[in-house]
């Protein structure tokens, strides 16, 4: 069995099906059966289709590398590693075998050394193009973790794509929009869009896998874009309604800002390292045989430094960029003489710190799409609008793939990340998490309420990674995508019944759509990280308190970041109380609005199955079997090299200190998070009941007492307001000016020049009018009159004309007898 | 009567001599061809009659045709005189075939004229004059 | 006129024997100035017949007489064609004055003797210039020795077909003379074909209203009304036959 | 001493009938050169004359007695003998004793001309037939085209007897005939053409000439287009001399007697001799251009060894034989056209036109196309001539080594001083020393 060659096969294949659908639906999605509803089994197919492949992946990794329980500490990481290393070393060999793939970032050549090597493989399918040191091309870069999103992405897009089949049937016939209101006060009317909508879904995939296979960052930023389509075309399907193309092109229009720094670290990378793979790869060399030319994470951490973070030289030479041209004209004539200087000299410079700055901004760049994508503080305002598409798109986009991508990314780019970019990301996400878990507090609209839990806990991820705890996040990034995705499905089903988003209109919905409310209830307890303690808990538990240790070990690592905990912990309590107030509301009680009560029905089976596979699994997502399997372990065997080890690095924010990860394990920071976490939920869960459930505090009241803080929150913090008056206003005003400069200044020159020509043109008229035509005129005339006079000469007698012909010949003969005589004579 | 025919025969002696005794050249038919077309001239100038006028032009084309065929005839050539050989033949022979079609269609006409005007007095086709 | 030429004829033919030795006649040119004779006559006769029909009967006298000269000319084809298509053509212009003018009104439209006076004498102006520039060139006087050909009616249908097989006359470049003459043959045909269609067309018979000529013709009487319908029966015969 | 005197005397002989052409009166040099001609033209007028006329009182008397024997009558028994055949002459002398009446109103002069326009026009057409090699009145290098010509000419005369006649049985007669010959004439000049281009040649004497030799060198058997237009040409050439069925010039059941009503006497007589002249030479025509004119069916002056060149006396018989043969075919036709006549019912004029236009015309121009090609592909006809040397079988200007040259040879007579045009192509042509083209071709 060979992974190496395997493993690009399979996910390749799960990665183009999605795009084979796209492509049919395309074309032929119209013609695909009654108003294109085969297009639904199109997609769902090409999408079963990859996550079978993607579970035969997994299947095939679990094989090659079997997980087993991480011991903590560097023996077991060594032992680990060395297996790791091994079984790199056999892929690596395989693939230069074939040529078709490249080994790991792990050389091998460091055989036993103490840092771990992830097991990882890499290569490229496709070049697109290759000039100078740019090398752009399809590649793949796969290892636990890509295997892991592949499975999950699938998984879920899947269960989406079934919920989906059901729950846009409306559009299977024409449609009246009640949302829009034409001119004449009518209300829209369109023929469906059934198979439009499988279409941008199955890119959508294409796309997010995409991202999750690709083996360098332009690949990256492709797909990255391609998202962003996919996210416009799905937000804005209902592109009849203002708030939907609103929302589409906020969505956007917000992810282009965060893609703009992207691009400055992806420029960043390229002028200094000259390459974005993130592997090894190996370039065919003029001579033929292979090269090996280093990817950015073997430039970052290279293995003579014990992989630990250094500035790689390119950037240093780029950033001292003046001494370097010195040098090289020094050692005109001997270019090598000149290398050798420039190499013997770097280490200086680097020691100067040189080129740290070029780092931290390739990092913050690289985070700064993540911010986009993943709705983080600045950027976060486009996802709660994004609520206007069709919530199983809301789902897909909100757990699983959009939002995840961001996450993601920092994740698999973590190894280049410098402590000072980690804590700008910590307290971006700590930020992110405590404004959204407050706004999420008063909101009203069932899937607000949702966006805004998904923004917090994207929060939590972009934190967890911040405070290094790299597998925390992604652990958690895992979990959430399953009880999210469930819980906008159950929303989903719920808005089905009731046909409304307001909350205050549901209540007592448990009794008519239990296995609603049930799975939903799952979905709430895990996001709240619901479990008893030490013993078992659902998938959220494990996720949470990962990242609550890592939290804590890190402020007790920095004293000064220690606010970075307490906001894990006040959103942990935040996020039960907005949570089950949303389930009380819409559950529990006694109908508010019989009207709404009366029709609400529990869903088709359609929609209730894959509420239930993604409840059990939001249930069983976080445990580890005995034996160590489970997904914590799985992601462990990709951890990023060299940050299994605590570093400390200074540089901007003073001296920053990331913990190791499995220090977080210790028995002191262990419990004292479990301890918080569960207390805070508890506490939030308590209050949610006595406020919504019980009664005992009247959600008014306190609404009343803490007026300004409640219209505060209310208006989500008047970010909106915020964005528009700093960004919007001002463009508007710039816009106004042009457009008065334009209406001012150049049309009046430009008027002016016409005006000047038709008084030109005029004169020129009367020339002519009076000139020209009064000569031709005259000439007309003349040789009317001329006509007048010879007509008499036309009898219409045609023996006249005879007369008149005969008369002219004797008259030209006699003419020319006395003209030419001579010449006649002969 | 007699006295008239003598002298009349007198006076016409050296012209006739000549005609008789001198052999037939170009020049004789010549004067065939011009007397035809000057009479065809004066037909179409004095005929009222449309029929008058066409047989005018036949005359005229005619007249012309005596000349074509003298001047290509083998046996009336001059003295080094250039003479149009078969050519003249072949011209007189189209001049044949197209007033036979100028007949035809002249012929045509005069009949719409008739049927117009009930007449063929060409006097009275000035429907157009100036 | 012709009281006149029944004087004049005995003074010429007195004259001739009077002047003319018989021993030195020329045949040829006793039956050139025969038909020279009746051509000019009767072309004058032609001129001077008040009656369309004997106008037309003298013409073709004047034409077959014309095709006489051909013959003596050696132009035998085109003597030939003269007497066929002519007389033919002819022929049909007397039927067309039969029966378009052998009514009373029509038999003779008379021409006032202003008109003859003034024709008379630009007729003689021009016959005047014509006859001396007839004269005028010495060597169209008298023939000369030439070496003579049988004629043939072979060389002009080749030549119609574009091949020259005659051998050029005295005294022309050979390349001035010998072009064929298969274009304006062709030329010619199609001519004529085009000529009997809108012929045709021209003369078909109207189905409107009774002509004003029916009318004129109702209140005439006599063989009028038949010649008329003779015509109608047989236009289009005869306007073909004016286009052979 | 006796024997020298036959001897002169046989030469005589033979010198006054081997030149029966009449050329002989040039020969006697002390005559002179204008009454030699003048001679010449009037006797070879005479012989033709009463070649007409002659046959004209033949012609009537055999109608009559062949339309009574249709007719299952008699007809005239009675007149010299028992088979009335000085009927005819009794007629001829009634209508020179009759009065020639001329109707009140007409055309005087035209009505008096007329008649003899019509004959002039079928007389001048047998100028130009030859009755035998050098049996002929004036050989033109364009006979057949002049005969049709001339012969076309003949209509002249009824239409302005026609007109000359102010009654409007005339006028009828006159403008249904007028119609009637100028539309026949296109057929019928295109069967005419297709012997023409057999024989590459308008000469009728060469035409005739060319089928010499068995029956089956004749046209009429050259090939089957020709077959088919000879009965064609037989329709146009009835309906071009007005015959029944085509009579409708003189229908007496609808107009009295047509264009001659109001004639009489000795007019009325000169009409009937054209019409019976023309008939006559349509006859003999056919007979020149399709059944091998003066060549019997069996080349009987060729088996006896009598060719040209021996002499004078057997040329004379040959040709007296020949013109036997000519005489007999055309009077078959003619009697070929009485039977017809007294046959047929007459058509209507409608019928006529559709006739000549709807199937004479397309009929005769297939018919050209087809022995044009056929001519092409093989020529010298279905069957090769039996009797004729190789070297006659000759095909217009398909013969010869290099083709056109060799045509013109057929027709170039050696060029001949002429001093000051005394001698013309008349001359020339009426003097039969000189050899015929043909006879120059076919001896080299």
């Amino acid at each position: 069995m060979d992974p190496a060659s395997q493993l690009p096969t399979l996910l390749g294949l799960a990665w183009l099906a999605p795009l084979v659908s796209f492509v049919a639906i395309l074309f032929f999605g119209p013609r695909m059966g009654h108003h294109g509803r085969n297009a639904a089994w199109v997609a769902t197919a090409a999408i079963v289709t990859s996550l079978l492949l993607s579970l035969a992946a997994f299947g095939i990794w679990l094989a090659a590398h079997p997980v087993t329980a991480v011991a903590h500490g560097s023996h077991a990481a060594e032992v680990d590693g060395h297996a790791a290393d091994t079984h790199a070393a056999e892929a690596a060999r395989v693939d230069h075998g074939d040529h078709d793939g490249h080994a790991s970032p792990s050389d091998h050549h460091d055989g036993h050394h103490a840092a771990t090597v992830p097991a990882a493989y890499a290569g490229d399918w496709y070049t697109l193009y290759e000039g100078g040191s740019l090398r752009l091309s399809i590649g793949w870069y796969i290892d636990a973790l890509t295997v892991l999103m592949f499975v999950v992405v699938t998984f879920i897009a899947t269960c989406i794509h079934i919920y989906a089949s059901g729950y846009m049937h409306d559009e299977l016939h024409d449609v009246t929009d009640h949302e829009v209101h034409l001119a004449d006060g009518s209300h829209l009317h369109r023929p469906g869009r059934f198979p439009r909508f499988f279409q941008a879904l199955s890119l959508f995939c294409f796309s997010m896998l995409g991202i999750v296979i690709a083996g360098n960052l332009a690949m990256v930023f492709i797909f990255w874009e391609l998202v962003g389509i996919c996210s416009w075309f799905l937000i804005g399907f209902y592109f009849e309604r203002k708030s939907a193309s609103t929302a589409a092109n906020k969505a956007f229009i917000v992810n282009r800002v965060g893609d703009f720094g992207m691009l400055i670290g992806l420029m960043a990378l390229w002028g200094a390292l000259g390459t974005l793979h993130f592997a090894d790869s190996t370039a065919a060399g003029v001579d033929g045989h292979a090269a090996v030319q280093p990817g950015l994470f073997s430039l970052v951490r290279p293995a003579e430094s014990g992989h630990a973070l250094q500035v790689p030289d390119g950037m240093v030479k780029f950033a001292n960029a003046s001494e370097v041209g010195r040098i090289t004209t020094e050692y005109a004539g001997r270019p090598a003489d000149g290398a050798a200087e420039v190499a013997a000299r770097v280490r200086d410079w680097r020691a100067q710190g040189y080129g740290r700055w070029l780092l931290f901004i390739a990092g913050v760049g690289i985070f700064c799409g993540c911010v986009g994508k993943s709705a983080q503080f600045p950027l976060f305002v486009w996802l709660p609008d994004a609520m206007e598409g069709p919530t199983p798109v809301s789902a897909l986009v909100h757990s699983a793939t959009m939002v995840a991508a961001g996450v993601y990314l920092v994740g698999r780019f973590y190894p280049v990340l410098t402590p000072d970019v980690l804590l700008v990301i910590a307290v971006i996400g700590g930020i992110t998490l405590f404004i959204a878990a407050t706004i999420a507090l008063v909101a009203n609209d069932i899937k607000r309420v949702l966006a805004y839990s998904t923004v917090s806990q994207l929060g939590y991820m972009m934190l967890a990674l911040g405070v290094g705890g790299w597998s925390a996040g992604l652990f958690h990034l895992v979990t959430h995508a399953f009880f999210k995705s469930l819980l906008f499905l159950c929303s989903g089903s719920v808005i089905h019944a009731c046909h409304t988003n307001d909350m205050r209109k549901m209540g007592g919905l448990a009794r008519v759509m239990p296995w609603t409310a049930g799975t939903m209830l799952v979905g709430c307890l895990a996001i709240i990280g619901a479990g008893i303690p030490f013993v078992i808990g659902l998938s959220g538990y494990y996720s949470k308190d990962a990242i609550l240790a890592q939290a804590l070990s890190y402020s007790q690592a920095n004293p000064s970041w220690s606010i970075l905990y307490y906001a894990v912990a006040g959103g942990a309590f935040l996020t039960a109380f907005y949570m089950f107030r949303l389930w009380f509301m819409t559950f529990a009680g006694t109908p508010r609005d019989h009207h709404v009560a009366d029709h609400a029905h529990e869903s088709p089976n359609v929609m209730v199955a894959p509420l239930v596979a993604l409840a059990v699994l939001a249930i069983v997502a976080g445990w580890t079997l005995p034996g160590g399997f489970g997904l914590a372990n799985l992601l462990e065997q990709a951890r990023p090299i060299g940050t299994e080890a605590t570093t400390s690095d200074t540089f901007l924010f003073g001296t920053l200190t990331v913990p190791a990860e499995h220090l977080s394990h210790e028995g002191a920071i262990h419990v004292t998070a479990t301890l918080t976490a569960f207390t805070t939920a508890a506490a939030g869960v308590l209050l949610a009941a006595a406020m919504y459930l019980w009664r005992i505090i009247s959600p008014a009241t306190v609404a009343a007492v803490f007026r300004p803080l409640y219209s505060f929150l209310a208006n989500r913090w008047y970010f909106d307001e915020l964005y528009n008056a700093i960004f919007v206003r001002p463009v508007f005003a710039v816009a106004s000016l042009a457009s008065g400069t334009d209406r001012g200044v150049i049309d009046r020159f430009i008027e002016g020049v016409a005006w000047s020509a038709r008084q030109l043109a005029g004169f020129d008229a009367w020339i002519d009018r009076t000139l020209v035509d009064g000569l031709v005129n005259a000439t007309a005339s003349a040789t009317w009159h001329a006509g007048l006079e010879l007509k008499k000469l036309q009898t219409g007698r045609l023996r006249q004309y005879v007369m008149f012909i005969v008369v002219g010949t004797v008259a030209l003969f006699v003419l020319a007898s006395m003209l030419f005589r001579a010449a006649l004579a002969g | 009567m007699n006295t008239l025919a003598t002298g009349l025969s007198f006076a016409a002696t050296p012209l006739v001599a000549g005609l008789f005794d001198a052999p037939v050249g170009v020049a004789h038919y010549l004067v065939v061809g011009a007397i035809l077309f000057t009479s065809g001239v004066v037909c179409m100038a004095l005929k009222r009659n449309a029929l008058g006028v066409l047989m005018g032009i036949e005359l005229v084309l005619n007249g012309a045709n005596v000349n074509f065929v003298a001047f290509s005839s083998p046996y009336l050539r001059g003295e080094g005189a250039a003479s149009l050989g078969l050519d003249g033949q072949l011209i007189a022979l189209f001049v044949i075939l197209l007033a036979a079609a100028e007949a035809a269609v002249a012929l045509a006409i005069t009949l719409n004229f008739y049927n117009n005007h009930a007449t063929v007095d060409i006097d009275r086709a000035d429907d157009l004059k100036g | 006129m012709m009281s006149s030429g029944v004087i004049l004829l005995p003074g010429l033919v007195a004259a001739v024997a009077t002047a003319v030795p018989l021993a030195v006649v020329n045949w040829h040119s006793v039956l050139f100035l025969l038909f020279a004779a009746v051509a000019c006559a009767c072309a004058v006769a032609v001129v001077l017949a008040d009656n369309v029909v004997r106008m037309a009967f003298y013409l073709v006298l004047s034409l077959a007489s014309t095709a006489g000269l051909f013959f003596l000319a050696g132009a035998e084809f085109v003597g030939a064609m003269q007497l066929m298509i002519y007389v033919g053509g002819t022929l049909v212009l007397l039927v067309f004055g039969v029966m378009l003018t052998a009514q009373a009104p029509f038999v003779a439209i008379k021409t006032s003797a202003g008109d003859r006076v003034l024709a008379g004498m630009v007729g003689a102006a021009l016959l005047a210039v014509l006859l001396q520039a007839a004269f005028r060139v010495e060597s169209w006087r008298r023939p000369a020795m030439a070496a003579v050909a049988a004629p043939a009616a072979t060389p002009i249908g080749m030549a119609l077909l574009g091949v020259r097989v005659d051998e050029p006359a005295a005294g022309v470049p050979a390349a001035a003379v010998r072009s064929g003459y298969l274009l304006p043959f062709e030329i010619v045909s199609v001519h004529l074909l085009v000529v009997l269609v809108g012929a045709a067309y021209l003369a078909r018979a109207k189905r409107r209203r009774t002509p004003r000529s029916i009318d004129v013709a109702a209140s005439s009487v006599g063989p009028v009304v038949t010649a008329r319908e003779a015509a109608r029966s047989s236009a289009s015969a005869l306007v073909s036959g004016g286009g052979r | 001493m006796a024997d020298l005197l036959i001897n002169q005397l046989i030469n005589v002989v033979n010198k006054l009938i081997g030149r029966v052409g009449l050329s002989w009166l040039l020969r006697v040099p002390e005559l002179p050169d204008w009454l030699a001609w003048s001679v010449t033209a009037v006797v070879t007028a005479v012989l033709i004359l009463n070649v007409i006329a002659g046959g004209a009182l033949v012609f009537i008397w055999a109608e009559r007695k062949i339309a009574a024997r249709i007719q299952d009558r008699l007809g005239p028994t009675r007149t010299g003998g028992r088979f009335g055949w000085l009927q005819s002459l009794a007629d001829g002398i009634k209508l020179l004793a009759k009065e020639d009446l001329m109707p009140e109103g007409a055309d005087g002069m035209l009505f008096k001309l007329a008649p003899y326009v019509s004959f002039c026009a079928s007389f001048c057409a047998f100028i130009a037939l030859p009755f035998a090699f050098d049996f002929v009145g004036q050989r033109l290098n364009v006979g057949v085209f002049f005969v049709v010509a001339v012969l076309g000419l003949e209509v002249f005369g009824v239409i302005l007897a026609g007109y000359a006649s102010a009654s409007k049985w005339s006028l009828f007669g006159a403008m249904r005939e007028a119609a009637q010959v100028v539309s026949y004439e296109v057929p019928l000049g295109m069967c005419v053409v297709v012997p023409v281009m057999l024989s590459g040649s308008m000469d009728l004497v060469t035409i005739a000439e060319k089928q010499s030799g068995w029956i089956s060198n004749w046209y009429l058997f050259h090939d089957p287009f020709t077959f088919v237009i000879f009965w064609v040409y037989v329709t146009c050439a009835v309906a071009s001399v007005n015959r029944a069925p085509f009579d409708l010039a003189e229908a007496e059941s609808e107009l009295v007697a047509g264009f001659h009503t109001e004639y009489s006497g000795l007019r009325w007589s000169f009409f009937f001799m054209a019409e019976y002249g023309s008939m006559f030479l349509v006859s003999a025509l056919a007979a020149l251009l399709f059944l091998g004119g003066w060549n019997g069916p069996i080349p009987l002056a060729t088996l006896l060894g009598l060719s040209e060149g021996t002499g004078d006396t057997a040329n004379y018989f040959v040709r007296l034989i020949g013109c036997g043969n000519l005489i007999l075919k055309s009077t078959l036709g003619v009697l070929l056209m009485m039977w017809v006549r007294w046959t047929l019912p007459r058509l209507r004029i409608d019928q006529v036109m559709t006739t000549c236009l709807k199937y004479c015309t397309p009929i005769a121009a297939a018919m050209f196309a087809g022995a044009m090609l056929w001519q092409l592909a093989f020529p010298g006809g279905v069957v090769r001539g039996l009797s004729r040397p190789a070297g006659e079988i000759r095909e217009g200007w398909l013969e010869g080594p290099g083709g056109i040259s060799a045509g013109r040879g057929l027709f170039e007579a050696k060029p001949r001083v002429v001093p000051n045009g005394s001698e013309t192509p008349v001359g020339q042509k009426v003097n039969p020393t000189v050899e015929s083209p043909v006879i120059v071709k076919v001896g080299s």
